[in-house]
């Protein structure tokens, strides 16, 4: 049975976001979905899976058109949703939101072995050892992700849709998603997959289906494209895949990390020099995440030091570190990063309020210069209106604007953790120059992330780390998509 | 009792962080502490009182607590989804007004009927108007709490109004417990197996823990919520049954302040304002922690208004023993 | 004192402004009593359970520091629960007065119907009931005489405008409690037929109720609605449940330079209260006495206790205070 | 305490779900949709009651309103921060008893500063249990409700204590309008201005809107919500001397309920419970919107009980209405 898509469209209020979709998904094929930031992807699987009400055009099952009230009726057909935001119940266990929504029951009655053995069936699948009996709320977001996914899996279901699955993932765990996927096309299941990792799409996909703009602007068999046609049909021009480097080279040391040891990692060293962009590369578990809160005072350490500019810092608190000229983007964006009720400009401006102010006083002037700065250099797809709710924006474009937050500030030392997580490659670019920019105006910026094309694109050294400790130092063009595998995964075990 | 384990499990790290503040709102005290505590209560009055530890005595503790307990369970359910009904209180007074007039109208039987019709029917009007209309449930229930209150008066005339041969309350059917006492008992016994066992208690806990991650998988959310203020409709009902049976009367001011005694045992027993923890035993302790330390105190005979410095100051100190059970534990 | 003749029905004479000139003062009912401290050690070794209607207002702290005061001469052991106005909680005070197996009840609680209820948990000793019927258990009861009490006040309150006035007042400002139960309507409708029997029916009545106990914020923001809705009128007649809301009153009149319009009516009468006192048309109180309630309640509870006979009414001689007589009721009246 | 840090971190506890239940739940009804109403009313009124319209009426409206707002001031801020207080209406009380008791004793001057010392202490008492032992606002402000209304009891017997020669409150300085309106709308426009101009303000938004986002953009989080509870402090201790200096006295049930009071106005007037929106020109409106209803009602003489309906199905007609609105547009 086919589940196809006519005339799709949906407005959120004055603004139409989809303008008439038109798309066929066959079972049994995976069909990878892309497109900027802001194309209207998660719009469009939103309103496939009845969380969103299109405002016209309708979604057709087996040739007969269904009605997709809401996401319990969705479900009923079979369609089910991976968010791109992670949507769990952080107070409940593993388990229990592995059936959230359908807990395994007898009249009503929920029963917890069921519940247990469920839970582990589909964690073996996705081969994750997450102990089922474990809260949510303290999972890693990878392996919050993998709940999510894991989800999916349990019960019959026609068409599963995967939005962005891989942004907080370690490759290995991506790579398990890819098998699981493989047994869902097996089953005859129709897998629609969001992602803005091209070469997924090439490993995964039978069909690629790009959105510019709320339009279907690409729909072709895998075989038939190429990556720069797939990059042309989504922002509209090819991007060169171009490696930032220093312009000048790099002075005194800003920023330097002695011995330092948490419970996370251990004996962790390194200096960033103005002008100077390090990447910290490393899988889940690999304790780079840890080094990046520890720099903002999020975690405290056991032996070591950190000093900024020569002079040693104590950073017992975000606010100490900032002020002692770190900044710091967090890796999950809902959850550490977004002011969900405010404004684009407040959220850009968060962490310089003080500087733009005058004496405790706002000062709209410098506010809004700030937000038309980075709104152009960042290319942030919005209404372009300072004012519109962030919580509007798409995840892409909130992304751009929270990286922005840390670009404004200029701080002398940033942080960035998965600064591009899901990001699309016409941003990245406008990301990694903006960022390569800020090293040149005399900032020390670290890159801490799990995507190497992050570190290989905008990084002059790389540590590679692995179970808490630096595993090698490269540098120059020794940084290569190779040599950083090649370092992380000679201590991977299968 | 997993679900109060949760916050402490997740409890946050260092001093002050505000995470930690974030988790702190929403984090509990184990029913361990809380026991904890009871227990130390329940030293200290039967050391300072003959009459404490005698069973009438705890008969009587019981059935004081009876109708906000049964108030408490409803309002349980409510809480773990995220939600309040503060309509509870008078609530109660216009079931028993419904009771009391219709009585001698159209009989007893009948009259019971329709009283619990009125309780269920003010707990539909709450949820149609929270997730139908979709007014936040402070506000729908700030507004009927003055309704209800409201129509109690001008129909009651604010006066106390009677009823004759309705005093099934005041049995004590065995064990000399009177029957406010053992229906508490049975709706607490209910209310917990609902929440710990059946799919409907645990969507409560998944819409409270996040509500868009509950829409996202499929549950109807609006729907469960209307029930669940059914459920406390139903907790009204029953409140004001027991209330009118065993005064033989209900008056102007029954009920008064009904619906804060109630939320403050849940909150007290565990369950976080932002919803998705905690569970009746948490609450039940939560009822007793107040009751005893009120009839301890008036068997002491303590000024009430001491008692209230008293109620206060335990209410925090509880709070606080436990938070500081769970620093000690974790820099351990 | 009567201007022109009376005519006619009270109702016409007071809309013709005269006032019926023989109204005849409310007679007080049987069983007033009066007043004796207890006699030093008399109870010795009993315990008595006393049911407080709301330690949070006035009125009841007075009567429950009387009682403290014989109790201690006595020598018995008083244990208290206060009802808070809520007649479950009573209930439950009388259910662990049954537990403490006390000796002697005094139960001061709001819901006359609730008391068959509230007898039937409470431990089988003699009850004491304070201004509101306790039946069928209730061994005597004790204090106000709530309607005369009210009609006392209704009548000379009439008496005054009659005299003073020739019945003409520009409206009647009641501030009630709905919350304490039949002993509001007792004493606020006394007041009514007390002055009604004088001035004939009353026009212009405002009732307003101020909250559980009669609250003073409650009653001077609905005053101060009131004298706005009321523009011009000089006399405006304002009596209340208790003298909070009197206070309260007079607060919103000054705040609209008003204080002359209001004439009051209070109910008891607390030496200390200056603040009504003063005013300028204090017309005058109805003496509760709560302050000396205990040499009532005290004293015949434990002759009940020991088996002696006592009377079933045992009412405070209400007495009409005015500035002018203030003195020989409480000579150390200091305002 | 390694592994708790990231998950309490990664864990989107209460602010995730917020702005989503803020959209769904907690309704914001615009200035606008209120503003319509406001209308509605005074027209409604001018009709029916002569006295309505002058200018004296509206000096009254505003002057009965004035306490109530001064403490909704204080709460709008606490409740944008996700924060509450519900001590304000024992605080009130206490804060008055403290001035009558010291005045004869030292003085009316000194007793002034005592008393506002006694307020702020009430607040900085909140913000110490919440930000530094991290007992949730809600336990703890229960808590202190209960033992600051305990404690005028016991401090004051329950008696109604005059004070002399502390009338501030019923001057009229101009316009002849008295102190405490004056005063109310003073606090109103510095918070106002607090919130809308301020960086203080804006943290205020971002902590209610996501703790953890605020902490790691460098808020200082504990210390702003301590502030925000001495802000509420600072109210208690205003409207203290208000309540008092305008009735001359003040008495064991001076200020019973104005926290709920305050509560409704701030969130009737677009606040929502899980912060982080809302403002004070919205909690005016709300102020405005139940003032003008009581005010008009008492003109007209309606029972107070029928007053307490009519406010009842007001505040939630005043939501549906907004949410109606809401819809429409959004279909449109
Ligand atoms: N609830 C909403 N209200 C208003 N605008 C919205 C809303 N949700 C999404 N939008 C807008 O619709 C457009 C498409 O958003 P959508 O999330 O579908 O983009 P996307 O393709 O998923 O981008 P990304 O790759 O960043 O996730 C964006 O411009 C976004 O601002
Ligand atoms: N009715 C609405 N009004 C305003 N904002 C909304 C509304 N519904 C959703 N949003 C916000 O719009 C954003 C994009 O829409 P949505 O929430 O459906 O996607 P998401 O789950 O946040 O992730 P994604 O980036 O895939 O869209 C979300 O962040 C959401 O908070
Ligand atoms: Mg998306
Ligand atoms: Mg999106």
């Amino acid at each position: 049975m086919t589940i196809s898509v006519r005339g799709l469209r949906k407005s959120f209020g004055p603004v139409e976001v989809l303008h008439g979709i038109d798309l066929d998904l066959p079972p049994g094929k995976v069909v990878a979905l892309l497109g900027e930031n802001g194309a209207g992807k998660s719009t469009f699987v939103r309103v496939l899976a009845g969380d969103h009400q299109p405002d016209a055009g309708q979604i057709v099952l087996d040739g007969a058109p269904v009605a997709v009230r809401d996401v319990a009726a969705a479900r009923g057909l079979g369609i089910r949703l991976i968010s791109q935001e992670i949507a769990d119940a952080p107070t409940l266990s593993v388990a229990e939101n592995v059936s959230l929504g359908d807990w395994p029951h007898r009249a009503g009655i929920v029963s917890r072995r069921a519940l247990h053995q469920r839970a582990r069936e589909v964690l073996d699948l996705l081969r994750s050892d997450i102990d089922p009996g474990r809260t949510v709320g303290s999972l890693r977001l990878g392996e919050r992700q993998i709940v999510e996914i894991a989800r999916a899996l349990v019960g019959e279901s026609r068409c599963v849709v995967f939005d962005e699955p891989t942004a907080a993932l370690s490759d290995a765990e991506a790579r398990r998603l890819f098998a699981v996927i493989e047994g869902l096309r097996a089953r005859g299941v129709t897998v629609l997959y969001i992602t803005h990792r091209l070469d997924e799409v090439f490993r995964i996909a039978d069909q690629v289906c790009v959105l510019r703009d709320g339009v279907v602007s690409l729909d072709a068999p895998v075989a038939e494209v190429t990556t720069a046609r797939v990059v042309e049909a989504m922002v509209g021009r090819s991007v060169a895949t171009e490696r930032f480097r220093a312009g000048a080279a790099p002075g005194g040391v800003r920023l330097s990390v002695t011995a330092a040891t948490t419970d996370a990692f251990t004996d962790v060293s390194f200096p960033v020099r103005a002008g100077e962009v390090l990447g910290l590369y490393g899988k889940i578990g690999s304790g780079v995440p840890e080094v990046a809160e520890a720099l903002i005072g999020e975690r405290r350490l056991r032996a070591g030091g950190i000093e900024v500019d020569g002079r040693p810092v104590r950073l017992r608190s975000a606010a100490e570190a900032i002020t002692a000229g770190i900044g710091y983007l967090p890796p999950d964006r809902k959850g550490q990063a977004l002011l969900g009720p405010r404004s684009v400009a407040e959220n850009l401006v968060a962490p310089t309020w003080r500087r733009l102010s005058r004496g405790g006083l706002i000062t709209r002037g410098p506010e809004s210069r700030a937000y038309r700065r980075w709104h152009d250099v960042l290319a942030v797809r919005s209404r372009n209106d300072p004012e519109q709710g962030i919580a509007t924006l798409s995840g892409g474009n909130q992304q751009k604007v929270l990286l922005g937050r840390w670009l404004e500030a200029g701080s002398k030392v940033l942080v960035l953790v998965e600064p591009t997580r899901g990001v699309d490659v016409g941003a990245r670019h406008e990301i990694y120059r903006a960022v390569r920019d800020l090293a040149d105006g005399g900032s020390a910026v670290v890159v801490a992330s799990s995507d190497y094309e992050d570190v290989v694109a905008v990084c002059d050294t790389a540590l590679v780390m692995v179970r808490g400790r630096v595993v090698a130092r490269v540098a120059g063009d020794g940084v290569t998509t190779q040599t950083l595998t090649r370092a992380a995964g000679g201590a991977v075990h299968a | 009792m997993p679900e109060t384990s949760i916050p402490t499990a997740a409890a946050p790290p260092a001093p002050a962080p505000a995470p930690a503040r974030a988790r702190r709102q929403v984090s509990i005290p184990t029913s361990a502490a809380l026991l904890v505590f009871l227990a130390a209560e329940v030293v200290f009055f039967s050391v300072r009182s003959p009459f404490f530890l005698n069973w009438a005595n705890w008969v009587n503790i019981l059935t004081a607590l009876a109708i906000t307990g049964v108030l408490a369970a409803g309002a349980t359910v409510l809480l773990i989804a995220g939600q309040f009904d503060l309509s509870v209180g008078s609530g109660v007074a216009f079931v028993g007004l419904v009771l009391v007039l219709a009585a001698p109208a159209v009989g007893l039987p009948l009259a019971v009927v329709l009283a619990v019709a009125t309780g269920i029917g003010i707990g539909l009007l709450n949820g149609f108007l929270v997730t139908v209309v979709g007014i936040n449930a402070l506000i729908t229930t700030l507004g009927t709490l003055a309704v209800f209150r409201g129509l109690t008066l001008v129909i009651g005339g604010g006066q106390n109004i009677p009823v004759q041969g309705f005093d099934f309350a005041i049995q004590r059917p065995f064990l000399d417990v009177p029957v406010p006492a053992l229906v508490f008992l049975v709706v607490a016994v209910l209310v917990a197996a609902l929440l710990r066992f059946t799919v409907f208690g645990r969507s409560m806990y998944a819409i409270g823990a996040n509500p868009v991650a509950a829409r996202l998988v499929g549950i109807r959310v609006s729907r469960k919520l209307f029930a669940a203020f059914t459920i406390s409709g139903a907790c009204i009902a029953v409140a004001g049954l027991l209330s009118t049976s065993q005064l033989g009367s209900t008056s102007g001011t029954t009920g008064t302040g009904l619906e804060l005694a109630a939320v403050t045992a849940v909150i007290l027993g565990g369950v976080s304002l932002s919803g998705g923890v905690g569970g009746m035993l948490g609450t039940v302790i939560g009822l007793l922690i107040v009751g005893v330390l009120s009839n301890g105190l008036t068997l002491m005979n303590v000024d009430s208004a001491w008692q209230q410095v008293a109620t206060g100051s335990l209410l925090i100190i509880a709070v606080a023993f436990d938070r500081l059970r769970q620093k000690v534990f974790r820099s351990a | 004192a009567c201007s022109q003749p009376a005519t006619g029905t009270g109702a016409a004479a007071a809309t013709a402004g005269a006032g019926n000139a023989d109204a005849q003062p409310p007679t007080p009912p049987p069983g007033v009593a009066a007043f004796e401290p207890a006699q030093p050690g008399s109870g010795a070794g009993l315990t008595i359970g006393f049911t407080q209607l709301a330690l949070s207002a006035p009125f009841p702290q007075a009567v429950q520091r009387s009682v403290e005061e014989q109790a201690e001469i006595a020598g018995v052991e008083l244990v208290t629960c206060d009802s808070k106005l809520d007649a479950s909680r009573a209930l439950d005070c009388a259910r662990q007065f049954a537990t403490q197996q006390v000796d002697g009840l005094i139960t001061f609680q709001a819901d006359a119907n609730a008391a068959a209820s509230i007898c039937d948990a409470g431990p089988q000793v003699p009850v004491m009931a304070v201004d509101i019927e306790q039946q069928p258990c209730q061994t005597a009861f004790v204090g106000a005489a709530n309607t005369y009490a009210g009609e006392v006040l209704g009548f000379h309150l009439g008496e005054y405008f009659r005299d003073e006035e020739g019945c003409e007042y520009d409206a009647f400002v009641s501030l009630e409690s709905t919350a304490v139960g039949e002993v509001n309507e007792q004493r606020m409708g006394g007041i009514r037929s007390g002055f009604e029997s004088v001035c004939g029916p009353i026009h212009d009545l405002r009732t307003i109720d101020t909250g559980a106990g009669g609250q003073a914020d409650a009653a001077q923001r609905q005053m101060t609605d009131t004298l706005t809705a009321l523009p011009g009128a000089e006399k405006v007649i304002t009596v209340g449940i208790n003298e909070d809301v009197i206070v309260a009153a007079l607060a919103a009149a000054r705040s609209q330079n008003r204080t002359d319009s209001l004439y009051l009516g209070v109910q008891n009468f607390d030496p200390a209260n200056c603040t009504i006192y003063d005013a300028p048309h204090y017309v005058g109180s109805t003496a509760y006495f709560p302050e000396r309630y205990g040499e009532l309640l005290v004293p015949n509870l434990i002759r009940a206790v020991k088996g002696e006979q006592v009377p079933a009414q045992l009412l405070v001689p209400h007495e009409w205070v005015t500035r002018d007589n203030v003195e020989q009721h409480y000579p150390d009246f200091a305002c």
